[in-house]
């Protein structure tokens, strides 16, 4: 019952779905208990899961609380910051449960602009996220450096690519290259761009798409079979 | 703190270039584009041969031609995308045209009303709402408006934003459905939006489509030019070599606002300051070479 | 049959019965001994000796299953890899980390760690909370992770599973302190980003493959010489389909335009 | 540079503005800024979405359709939800997740987890066969030899349509398992991965752009709202 039980849930839901695809969308108003059957599993299993998963915060929240509360307990290293983490944590959670602030009582949107948990994602929240992603820039720039070298065969192609690209998003990028007489104007900074995103862009793309594709059916097989050890816990022989 | 390379002496220079500190980098970066924002650098572009089609779509229809205009983005990607919403409908005001707003997105509303006060009463008050265009606004539906609106506005839209009834404005006479309009323009940042323009309003009825889209979905919209998507606008480039192609075009018109133009300054610092780094980092690479080779 | 049976995906249905069928037969084959010898991917055949260099410099293993929740068959390929890294852990008594930004896929991953190192034989020595739950919140995910990364100083780090553009702010946060990485997502706007900064990234379909190449279990890589199948019909079709349409564009003959347009509805991917 | 400083005088820019130097301050080295806003980052943002999930998931989907006066309490003149007993489902599976944390009940959240990993199966199988293979080999079939109008050879065109035809290939036989790349097929599994690269390199040269874009907005932000020396 522990062990392979779960496994038939696995095939089951797995299978539904994949019929789902195969089953024709009743007509509004109409179709037979079948075709109502697979249209809401197609409707609502994606809720049913955004269901579970808010279940599943507590577990979430029991580990935040966990690591935090557990290093504050034992003053471990850097307990103060872990302490930051606890009162951030249950100050938002307790405003965004109840509400407080903005529209009357329950009602209105959690995040209202004038609800205070809309104020702390403007001050905190926002500017946190908008500097992490703006990392990003320096991290391309420093990453660019060190891998675009022409070491090998591959990393040169790399490179070329990434070169022609970038120069090409320039405003000067185009008169660089614009006295090329009309015989040699394929090389031409905007055409040779245009080209490679065409061309051998598009045929890896397509080549890992396909892969792609090829692994996930592959992949969810084995899981609908329950080859996949490991994911689900099944002891192992 | 990277893991330099322990050379002799005499290449260390060689191996320096190789090895910058990353945080040189970081540094020069945020310098850069500090400077270049201050200082707001401003480089001249020229239209590419995609925006070129763009333009000269709008440019060579005869004026009182109908343009459909979809806005489908959000607040996210507007700095990319309204700088061209506002160029493209500054060059329809100019040579003419009617205008028809709509967003097959929520957040595309907030959108039309910007480029309506910002632009549209701003700098066009001799060219009346309702008659030289009209904003129709959001309707939900996503792809289904657009199948919707093919065969005839009327069934989405009874009423403009402002609730104004359809039947009444001039803008709109002879233009009973998608199929009777001269041009589509799909400025888009996502799902629906310039992809479904093409495959279920200018693919069916054969009305040209004209393109906008962010930087980074514009690789997914090249294979469609130049049958399916007749000239396409990429990020805040595409924009700022339209606004380029309209100072071109119009040298008597003032554009009273540059965002891309503006925009793309530090943007080609920076692009220049990354190309400049990878130089540098392969000659130093060619040089550790030559030293290895001749020690 | 009309009601039961959506006719505008017939292909659609062929295609999950032919590759099905391939799949199951070379599941079977490989069960009855016929193990397809398979090649070595240089990202897995890394993963061992990158642990070990943690163990060897005492420094703890990250592992982070992407960004995506259990729903995404990327995260829970990633989780297959944890389940054998675990036991490789569990064996080299290796410090581990999961960090995960999804409540459901850390008790996921709890289980295939705890499963993995019931199985090694050490159960006493997994803890619960080596598998940790930091933010939803994409960035808020990230910043944990660098700062951890700057203070524990993992020698090595595995990113494995579906990521956003968060990929290159984790792979540059490792390769700042000298990591060994190792990559792999499906992810095709990711790439590139995992190629520039980690040591080993297995792009795309090898993501699948990497649970069946360390395992070696005869069933899973079985699977294996099916997809190779799979790909040998996506060849063929596509070498098949241009030199038809090149005939029938060339030489307008009735037979071979007829012969060119059965094969586009064949794999057209239309339908409702 | 005219106008000099003008700083802003409203306490959410300067918190918003502190915030993104101690995130910056990362890019130098770890250091107690950084670890403040980190630490910070992770209780709000977690109980942030803790929060929408509440509220925005739960509540309309599960417990207003279970108990349809509740969809009265957040929104008081909407019509009442009608019944979905079938939503207990998620919800007992949901209140089974919670069995782990307790040892004795860990059990319990394998069922859950399973009906996670079958969606995940389910959805995708079909979804990544229709658009990823089907659709790729279908647009993939076009003809190598172009003919321009007047009947003559489309040299380019053609040219470039055979690269595609060939990239695609060379790039499929590098994915291959069960064959040893040795010889003429290492040959062409290496020509497939040159492509990728080219791949590789044309993705990440078109998204350094909006990557600068966050930059530029944040120094916007730091230069112009709050020092306003813009």
């Amino acid at each position: 019952m522990r062990s392979r039980a779960p496994q038939l849930l696995v095939a089951a839901v797995g299978i539904l779905l994949v019929l789902t695809a195969f089953v024709p969308r009743p007509a509004p108003g109409a179709g037979n208990a079948w075709q109502g059957f697979f249209a809401y599993i197609d409707e609502n299993f994606s809720v049913w899961f955004n269901i579970m998963a808010v279940f599943a915060f507590g577990l979430g929240a029991a580990s935040l609380l966990g690591v935090h509360g557990g290093r504050v307990r034992r003053r471990g290293r850097d307990w103060p910051y872990s302490l930051a983490t606890l009162l951030a944590f249950g100050v938002t959670l307790l405003v965004g449960l109840l509400k407080l602030g903005g529209p009357p009582g329950l009602t209105g949107d959690p995040a209202d602009s004038a609800s205070i948990l809309g104020r702390i994602f403007a001050a905190v929240v926002s500017p946190l996220q908008a500097s992490m992603f703006a990392l990003l820039a320096f991290f391309v720039a420093s990453a660019s450096y060190r891998a675009f070298r022409v070491r090998t065969r591959e990393a040169s192609a790399l490179l070329a690519a990434a070169l022609v690209i970038l120069i090409g998003r320039t405003p000067f990028g185009s008169a660089l290259t614009q006295w090329l007489p009309e015989p040699l104007a394929f090389l031409r900074l905007e055409r040779l761009s245009l080209w490679i995103v065409q061309v051998p862009n598009l045929a890896g793309q397509r080549a890992i798409m396909i892969g792609i594709a090829l692994g996930v059916v592959a992949m969810s097989l084995r899981l609908i079979l329950g080859l996949e050890r490991g994911v689900l816990g099944k002891e192992r022989p | 703190m990277t893991g330099t390379e322990h050379t002799a002496g005499s290449s260390r220079r060689a191996t320096g270039l190789a090895t910058l500190d990353r945080r040189w980098i970081y540094l020069a970066l945020a310098a850069a584009i500090a400077l270049s924002i201050v200082a707001r650098i401003r480089f001249p572009d020229t239209p590419s041969p995609l925006v070129q089609a763009a333009y000269d779509r709008v440019e060579t229809l005869p004026p009182g031609a109908s343009i459909v205009m979809a806005l489908d983005y959000s607040p996210s990607s507007r700095p990319e995308l309204e700088p061209m919403a506002f160029a493209i409908a500054r060059h329809a005001m100019l040579r003419g045209h009617r205008l028809i707003l709509l967003s097959t997105w929520d957040t595309g509303n907030a959108m039309i009303a910007r480029l309506c006060t910002e632009v549209l009463r701003r700098e066009f008050p001799e060219r009346r709402e309702g008659e030289a265009w009209v904003a129709l606004g959001y309707k939900s539906g996503n792809e289904m408006l657009i199948n919707a609106i093919r065969q005839d506005f009327d069934s989405m839209y009874a009423s403009d934003m402002e609730g104004r009834s359809c039947a009444d404005l001039a803008v709109l006479a002879g233009v009973e459905s998608l199929a009777d309009c001269t041009l589509i323009v799909s400025l888009s940042s996502g799902t629906p939006g310039l992809k479904e323009w093409v495959l279920f309003a200018g693919d069916v009825t054969g009305v040209p489509v004209v393109g906008g889209s962010t930087g980074v979905g514009t690789p997914e919209f090249l294979p469609y030019f130049p049958r399916q998507i007749r000239g396409l606008l990429g990020g805040l480039k595409g924009a700022a070599e339209y606004e380029a192609a309209l100072e071109l075009g119009h040298p008597d018109f003032h554009q009273r606002t540059m965002a891309a133009t503006d925009g793309m300054g530090p943007q080609a610092v920076a692009h220049s300051l990354i190309v400049l780094f990878i130089v540098l980092g392969n000659v130093g690479l060619l040089l550790q070479r030559r030293q290895r080779r001749g020690t | 049959m009309a009601g039961w049976f959506e006719q505008a995906n017939w292909n659609l249905a062929l295609f999950t019965l032919i590759l099905g069928g391939v799949l199951l037969a070379s599941i079977r084959a490989a069960l009855r001994g016929r193990v397809p010898r398979v090649r070595v991917l240089p990202g897995v055949a890394a993963m061992a000796e990158a642990v070990g260099r943690a163990v060897e410099m005492g420094r703890p293993v990250f592992f982070v299953p992407g960004t995506r929740d259990l729903d995404n068959v990327q995260t829970v390929a990633g989780l297959a890899v944890l389940g054998e890294l675990a036991a490789l852990t569990a064996r080299l008594e290796c410090r581990l980390e999961v960090l995960t930004d999804r409540s459901l896929v850390m008790a996921a991953a709890r289980e295939a760690g705890r499963a993995a190192y019931l199985a090694a034989g050490r159960p006493e020595t997994w803890r619960d909370d080596s598998v940790s739950y930091v933010s939803d919140d994409q960035f808020g995910f990230v910043a944990r992770v660098d700062g951890l990364i700057a203070r524990e100083r993992p020698a090595t780090c595995f990113w494995l599973g579906a990521f956003s553009a968060e990929s290159l702010l984790l792979a540059e946060a490792g390769s700042q302190i000298g990591a060994i990485q190792i990559a792999g997502t499906a992810e095709r706007s990711q790439l590139p980003f995992f190629i520039a900064a980690c040591d080993y990234t297995l792009i795309g379909e090898e993501l699948f493959a990497a649970s069946a190449c360390l395992t070696g279990d005869p069933a899973l890589l079985g699977t294996l010489r099916g997809q190779d199948l799979g790909k040998a019909v996506a060849g063929g079709a596509l070498l098949l389909g241009s030199l038809l349409a090149t005939a029938a564009a060339l030489t307008h003959w009735p037979f071979i335009v007829k012969l060119q347009s059965a094969l586009q509805r064949l794999f057209s991917a239309g339908g409702p | 540079m005219s106008g000099g400083l003008h700083l802003s005088s409203s306490v959410e820019v300067w918190v918003g503005a502190a915030l993104t130097l101690m995130v910056f301050s990362y890019l130098w080295r770890d250091n107690p800024f950084y670890k403040l806003a980190e630490h910070v980052f992770v209780g709000v943002s977690a109980a942030y979405v803790m929060v929408l999930g509440f509220w925005t998931t739960l509540w309309p989907n599960a417990i207003a359709k279970l108990w349809p006066g509740a969809a009265r309490l957040t929104t008081p003149e909407a019509v009442e939800p009608t019944h979905d007993w079938a939503l207990l489902l998620p919800v007992i599976l949901g209140l089974l997740m919670l069995g782990r944390l307790h040892p004795r009940t860990v059990w319990l959240s394998r069922w859950p987890t399973a009906f996670a990993i079958g969606t995940s199966a389910g959805y995708n199988l079909v979804r990544y066969l229709r658009s990823d293979f089907l659709a790729q080999i279908h647009s993939g079939m076009t003809p190598s030899l172009i003919a321009t109008t007047g009947g003559r050879l489309a040299l380019g065109e053609s040219l470039s349509h055979a690269i595609l035809l060939g990239g695609t290939i060379c790039g499929i036989v590098y994915f291959t398992y069960t064959r040893q790349h040795r010889g003429a097929w290492a040959r062409v599994a290496g020509t497939g991965v040159l492509f990728m690269m080219v791949t590789f390199g044309t993705t990440f040269g078109y998204t350094v752009m909006a990557r600068i874009s966050l930059l530029v907005s944040r120094l916007h932000f730091l230069l112009g709202t709050w020092l306003g020396l813009i």
